[in-house]
């Protein structure tokens, strides 16, 4: 990973079906966590359902994120189902 | 205080721990969760249970420090388990003590329930031979809701 | 099951039985009250507790009764000490095994609540060579009518 | 105690106040635990308290009463204060 670049992190069911745990993609400027889901989704097959119907969770530096937030190189994003612990 | 560990956890000493948290404290409450036989589906054999290291461990202390500005809390201690667990394990321990025991069962259920909704971990459900990602319960986010 | 005694009790192993009541338990929840230094006065020493044998095991019986009939109860056992308690010391326990973590927390906060009105326990405390018996407070009261 | 007498009981700041942890009383027809109470306090002295300001519980055989529950022969009435356990 250099600055220039982000870590996308997936985890759980996602992991499984992405069959990736990380991935490392160049940064765009004006970047959203929204912005990366519907890139990713564009990629088709099991991607797709980055924007299907069961909802995704997302965490940029390992803390809690909306669509809105944004993503900067050199940062760790992060994509999962709702959680279920306990 | 916060683990997460593969290692299966001592109820009765972590509540000896937080027991001996000065002549102030009149009331431990605590929580565990076990590896329950019915769960999405039913004769659950185990689980697994997955989890996003660092991430994880700021949000339970997130849980303690919210629970801490809303309540009396002199000690609280999280514990949860990770990897692969059997039927009737102990998966979670949540304990608090605190000077009065409204404080304690608040700040207790408060932190279980808040852990259920937005600590990342993930169960996945294992039956004989087969797996089943765990979904998120309606009444799990509602609970947590009831808290704002 | 209930008992109240002179004796303290080991909550590990209250928590190890408790947990041991079958594979749909799910969650156990558990509340310690200890002898604290202030109640009705600063610098409590002791405790003193008095009880009326028969009635108050005939009250905790009611009480685990009704819980179990609000809630999904596995297994609830509550004990209570009585005579002369030291500053630290452990005075109750309620433990409640249930399927789900909303029952069992519910029905153990329900039993302590209920307890502390309706419960024949008095409490003596004890600052050096001072003895007072201590009031019944109205945020009891008040916790308890919430459950009606 | 024989069946045509009642036991009462008092526990805690009573017991110690009246010096007294319990009584036989005959009973008389009609008797209720408010009946008993009055009949108590006009003994006087640290029993008018059973009437004064200071909240006072009552059981019959065990069970919590109220002024209005009767009392029979053969049945154990305690008065005390409230409650405190826990």
């Amino acid at each position: 990973m250099t600055d220039q670049n982000l870590t996308v992190r997936f985890f759980a069911r996602l992991r499984e079906e992405l069959d990736t745990e990380s991935l490392e993609l160049p940064t765009t400027p004006g970047q959203t966590v929204g912005g990366l889901l519907s890139e990713l989704a564009a990629r088709g097959g099991p991607w797709a359902q980055l924007q299907g119907e069961q909802p995704v969770m997302a965490a940029v530096n390992q803390a809690m994120a909306k669509p809105s937030t944004p993503v900067m190189p050199g940062d760790e994003v992060a994509f999962f189902p709702p959680v279920t612990g306990g | 205080m916060i683990s997460i560990q593969t290692e299966d956890f001592d109820v009765g000493a972590e509540y000896e721990a937080l027991r001996a948290s000065g002549s102030g404290t009149g009331a431990v409450a605590t929580f565990s969760g076990l590896v329950r036989d019915s769960g999405d589906l039913s004769g659950v054999t185990g689980l697994f249970l997955e989890h996003y290291p660092g991430m994880t461990e700021q949000v339970l202390q997130g849980l303690i420090d919210s629970a801490s500005q809303r309540w009396d809390v002199r000690k609280a201690r999280v514990i949860h388990r990770v990897g692969r667990l059997a039927l009737s394990d102990q998966i979670v321990f949540v304990g608090v003590c605190s000077a009065h025991r409204g404080d304690a069962f608040a700040a207790c259920e408060f932190i279980m329930d808040a852990l259920k909704t937005s600590a990342p971990f993930w169960k996945k459900e294992i039956t004989g031979d087969t797996e089943h990602w765990v979904e998120q319960k309606d009444s799990d986010l509602d609970r947590s809701k009831a808290w704002k």
